[in-house]
């Protein structure tokens, strides 16, 4: 027998599909994956230790930067944790607004994950449609709170600004496409044997390997457990809408891609049923000149687009918080990247971190 | 199966073939910013302004770099007012904590330069500086 | 909705575990335990029927300049319930059992705490540095950490201006 | 039956040197040399046409408007800046690689790109080498292509290319395999492996598209994955490794990778065109004419499939060239003998 031995690739920090700055090591046995070692950091920026220094209101405008493609959750889950800290009541007007807002950001979102998704597989042309799709929703958030991409809409205490009659109406405008543009994924994506074919039967993770992982988000949903903190915690006004967990079965790529895929058309749905009710009233709560929550700390969590986001928040009865800690959902489900990319191949490394849909600036932190 | 669904993909991109495109040609077209944009150099409408100071007070990260001058009434008046654009995290909080409303964006937002030292903006070098030249510094 | 642990069944826990106290007058009270059975109560919550606490929301640590403080948020599936874990650690030299026997997810928290805020995690199976550079001196996190000012490189410019 | 244009042309162009030189063997040699100048520059020419063609086409699949300010609203200057921009940039030669082979291998990749067009008849009689064996010898050489890559990859002293090497000696050989057993076909049909008999066959006959349908799918899909176009670009797969054999490459070498690409995507349009498509045949336009549209459009497919299809993994190519396609062309060949000699026994 010739003697063999595995030897390692490092795929990043520049490479064109780690996402951004992520660098795996992947150890390979020829063409085959013996281990996937995820190295981060390179985007480092110390956003907790930042947040220590600033003020509660001017913490806000940082929890954009952590996950860049759903800035809207950031800042809800942000802005919860500080309000239910110093007790501030949320008029319904404006948590309507949040869920709006949070629920296009989760489709822009996901949106870019079919997106990176497809060009991961070699599919440029999807990619390029998703894109066009989304700066319809780019437009919409830069109509209404004059940002593309670091909003800082979603205040505590309410939102910023008040949504303008036009951004109703171009926001109806926009649901009533999604059905088609989600088509034409269909028919260019979904529908292509190839894409399937890439997708399917790879990178499984059952459930209770998910949840060893402390994976969230659509991967758990994946694998089958319908674990979305908007329906086992129900904050905010979601409760008052009727919308569906999508699940998938097996927990491989195509489960994690199909998951996304129709939590689209549920965002959709969440959308249209809270632009129908949207109350009258205030889009702002009282909030005191100079934020100071009382002694204690708080760990509040959202469904933010990636899985469960959860700010932790000491608060020593000063205007600036104590500490601040960020459970980042993609940081934490980078730990299934191993498991997922095991005995796999090279070209299924790829899709497997694409599926996961890590962001490095939340990674990071 | 048996590549129908490369067929209709093929066809999904054959009629964007021929169908409209989206590009914009920026420098040409430019989008229209929308009334809310935060974007560009902060302007500061120097009659309007009381020194205060509250919007570098609320700004996270001390992009605003202000000197204000007191005269002999006891009252204030802005002498330089500098956006460091570099710093600056376009977060609006400067422009919505101002009492008089003095602070606004001009949405120039192509202010990419080839040194840092262009990214410090003087937010009162495009006023009629009449208003702040009046005014002596008090001895 | 979601519940946090409730009193009776915190009494039970105490009696299970005689090391465990809590404040029994709070609203939630935060259970803390000492390091060397922390591991064995969060296998009891994990594993025992009564309580199924599968998932661990959330990791992280505290510094509160006496004292290191583990926080460890933990959530059942099945009845929707919190529990929150604390471990106090001294300042000099804080070591803390790892728990990713129990919870194989804790891998990565466990390694940004020992990263950011320098507490020593023993059975780790990976402790390294996680976000920042092999080579850094100090834990950021830490409210003792003064951060060095990087050196004053001039900048060098070729032509005009 | 009057001559194309193009054997026209160099019916007039042997006139001119036969009136200056007079010796046969010298204009014969001349007339040789004239033939290898407009090849390559055959070759050139539509590498500049076909960066400018694929930029256009995946813009506008992609709703882009593609290359739209190097020389007026078109971009028509946009591979004239490619190729500055190419001839412009530094030479990089990684440390640590084997200096001879990695500059030897653009160059031999060129070399097999570029003979194989001396076997394909453009027009009536416009052929380099209308020899007995031309199908056989085009498949030959062609699939000299595949040591080029290995040695790139190998000499590069880098990890992605030696990966991107790997893959190209499994994939061109896997797919050298149906390829040649889908050609058999036509080769049934005609009697013969010259390539102006071939056309000539279908010129009588029909369209070999017509009575090859199977030979001409496994066809078109070895002849995508010959090329190294997605859905089989797994040889320079950027999203897994980088650029595979080229990662390391720059400026000029590398520019001469990227003409080998387009030489053979060319060369296998023609092909497909003479073996399937009637070749230089068809009515009221001159034979040279029809000859380029019919590769045009085939060029066009393959840009179509490419901007369209995402890329398939290694396993699954190779498991589909071996257990798919072998056994297909296999079928298609019994089929073709049964075909014939019913046909034979009938008529």
């Amino acid at each position: 027998m010739p003697k063999t031995e595995t030897f390692i690739l490092n795929m990043g920090p520049q490479h064109p599909s780690t996402h951004g700055v992520l660098q795996v090591q992947l150890e390979l046995d020829g063409e085959n994956i013996v281990h996937a070692k995820p190295i981060m950091g390179y985007l480092h920026r110390g956003i907790e230790k930042l947040l220590e220094s600033r003020t509660y209101v001017q913490g806000v405008p940082y929890t954009d930067r952590l996950d860049y493609v759903s800035s809207m959750n950031n800042n809800f889950g942000f802005c919860r944790v500080v309000e239910e800290l110093a007790g501030i009541e949320v008029p319904r007007r404006a948590e309507y607004i949040r869920v709006i807002m949070a629920e296009f950001n989760r489709i822009a979102s996901h949106l870019i994950f079919i997106g990176t998704l497809a060009i991961d597989l070699g599919a440029s042309t999807g990619m390029l449609y998703t894109f066009r799709d989304r700066e319809d929703i780019l437009d919409l958030f830069n109509l209404v709170c004059g940002a593309r991409m670091t909003f800082h809409y979603i205040r505590i205490g309410g939102v910023a600004a008040d949504v303008q009659p036009e951004f109703v109406a171009q926001a109806y405008a926009f649901l009533d496409k999604v059905p088609h543009f989600m088509e034409e994924y269909n028919q260019i994506l979904s529908g292509n044997e190839i894409f399937t074919r890439r997708l399917k039967g790879v990178s499984q993770l059952s459930v209770e390997e998910s949840l060893a992982y402390n994976m969230t988000g659509p991967n758990i949903r994946a694998a089958g457990l319908p674990y979305d903190l908007r329906k086992v915690d129900g904050y905010s006004v979601y409760p008052e809408f009727s919308f569906a967990v999508p699940v998938g079965k097996k927990g491989d790529n195509w489960d994690r891609y199909q998951v996304r895929f129709r939590e689209i058309f549920e965002s959709a749905k969440i959308i249209r049923q809270a632009l129908d009710g949207l109350p009258e009233g205030e889009f702002m709560a009282k909030i005191p000149k100079v934020l100071r929550p009382p002694k204690g700390e708080v760990y509040s969590r959202t469904e933010s687009t990636r899985g469960e986001l959860g700010f932790y928040i000491v608060s020593d009865g000063s205007t600036k918080p104590y500490r601040v800690h960020i459970r980042r959902p993609s940081f934490v489900n980078m730990q299934g990247l191993d498991a997922m990319c095991r005995g796999m191949l090279i070209g299924d490394s790829v899709a497997a971190f694409s599926s996961i849909d890590p962001l490095m600036g939340e990674v990071d932190c | 199966m048996f590549g129908k669904g490369l067929i209709t993909g093929m066809r999904v991109t054959w009629k964007h073939f021929w169908g409209k495109k989206v590009t914009f040609c920026y420098p040409e077209e430019k989008l229209p910013m929308t009334e809310r944009f935060r974007g560009g150099h902060l302007a500061l409408n120097a009659t309007k302004c009381i020194g205060c100071k509250l919007c570098s007070l609320n700004c996270p990260n001390r992009a605003l770099e202000l000197t204000v001058t007191v005269d002999e009434n006891k009252k204030r008046h802005m002498q330089q007012y500098l956006h460091i654009m570099g710093r600056c995290l376009y977060c609006n909080l400067c422009v919505e904590s101002c009492p008089t409303q003095a602070l606004s964006w001009d949405k120039e937002y192509a202010i990419s330069s080839w040194y840092k030292e262009d990214m410090v903006h003087d937010s009162m070098s495009d006023q009629t500086s009449a208003a702040v030249s009046e005014v002596k510094p008090h001895e | 909705m979601t519940d946090y642990m409730s009193k009776t069944r915190l009494a039970e826990l105490q009696k299970e575990f005689p090391a465990v106290h809590y404040d029994p007058e709070a609203a939630q009270p935060a259970v803390y335990v000492p390091a060397d059975s922390l591991l064995a109560l969060l296998k009891f919550l994990r594993e025992d029927e009564s309580c199924r606490f599968t998932r661990l929301a959330d990791l992280t640590a505290v510094d509160y300049k006496d004292c290191f403080e583990m926080v460890y948020h933990l959530f059942a599936l099945e009845d929707m319930t919190w529990i929150v874990v604390k471990v106090k650690l001294e300042h000099g030299q804080p070591v803390v059992p790892s728990i990713t026997p129990v919870f194989p997810g804790a891998e990565f928290e466990e390694r940004e705490v020992y990263d950011l805020m320098g507490i020593d995690f023993t059975g780790h199976p990976d402790l390294r540095r996680i976000l920042l550079a092999d080579d850094f001196i100090g834990h950021p996190l830490r409210k003792d950490y003064v951060q060095e000012l990087p050196p004053v490189v001039p900048r060098i410019r070729k032509g005009g201006r | 039956m009057h001559n194309g244009i193009l054997l026209t042309a160099a019916g007039w162009i042997r006139d001119i040197l036969t009136f200056l030189f007079g010796n046969e063997l010298l204009v014969n040699i001349l007339m040789t040399l004239v033939g290898i100048g407009a090849i390559i520059s055959v070759i050139l020419t539509s590498a500049i046409v076909f960066t400018y063609a694929e930029r256009k086409v995946c813009a506008f699949m992609q709703v882009r408007i593609g290359p739209n300010r190097v020389g007026g609203r078109f971009g028509l200057l946009q591979p004239v800046a490619d190729m500055l921009k190419l001839m412009s940039k530094e030479d990089i030669i990684p440390n640590g690689c084997d200096r001879v082979v990695w500059s030897l291998s653009p160059m031999l990749l060129f070399v097999p790109s570029a003979l194989i067009y001396s076997f394909f008849p453009f027009d009536d009689g416009a052929i380099l080498a209308d020899v007995n064996v031309g199908l056989f010898l085009l498949l030959a050489i062609s699939s000299q292509a595949v040591l080029p890559f290995l040695m790139g990859g190998y000499a590069s002293n880098s990890k992605y290319a030696m990966i991107g090497g790997m893959r190209t000696v499994a994939q061109m050989l896997s797919y050298e395999a149906p390829m040649a057993f889908s050609l058999i076909g036509v080769v049934m049909l005609t009697g013969s492996m010259k390539m102006s008999a071939i056309v000539e066959a279908q010129a009588t006959h029909t369209w070999f598209v017509l009575l090859q349908p199977i030979a001409f799918v496994i066809y078109l899909i070895t002849a995508t994955a010959e090329t190294n176009r997605t859905p089989f670009d797994l040889v320079e797969d950027e999203s897994e490794i980088v650029a595979g054999p080229f990662t390391e490459y720059s400026g000029m070498r590398w520019a001469l990778f990227f003409l080998a690409e387009y030489a053979n995507l060319l060369s296998i349009s023609i092909l497909t065109t003479t073996l399937f498509l009637g070749g230089w045949h068809g009515p009221v336009l001159p034979g040279a004419v029809w000859f380029w549209l019919k590769v045009l459009v085939m060029i066009f497919v393959f840009m179509w499939f490419r901007w369209t299809f995402p890329r398939t993994r290694i396993d699954q190519m190779l498991s589909f060239s071996w257990k798919v396609l072998l056994p297909l062309a296999l079928v298609n060949m019994l089929l073709t003998g049964v075909g014939i000699y019913l046909y034979q026994s009938l008529c």
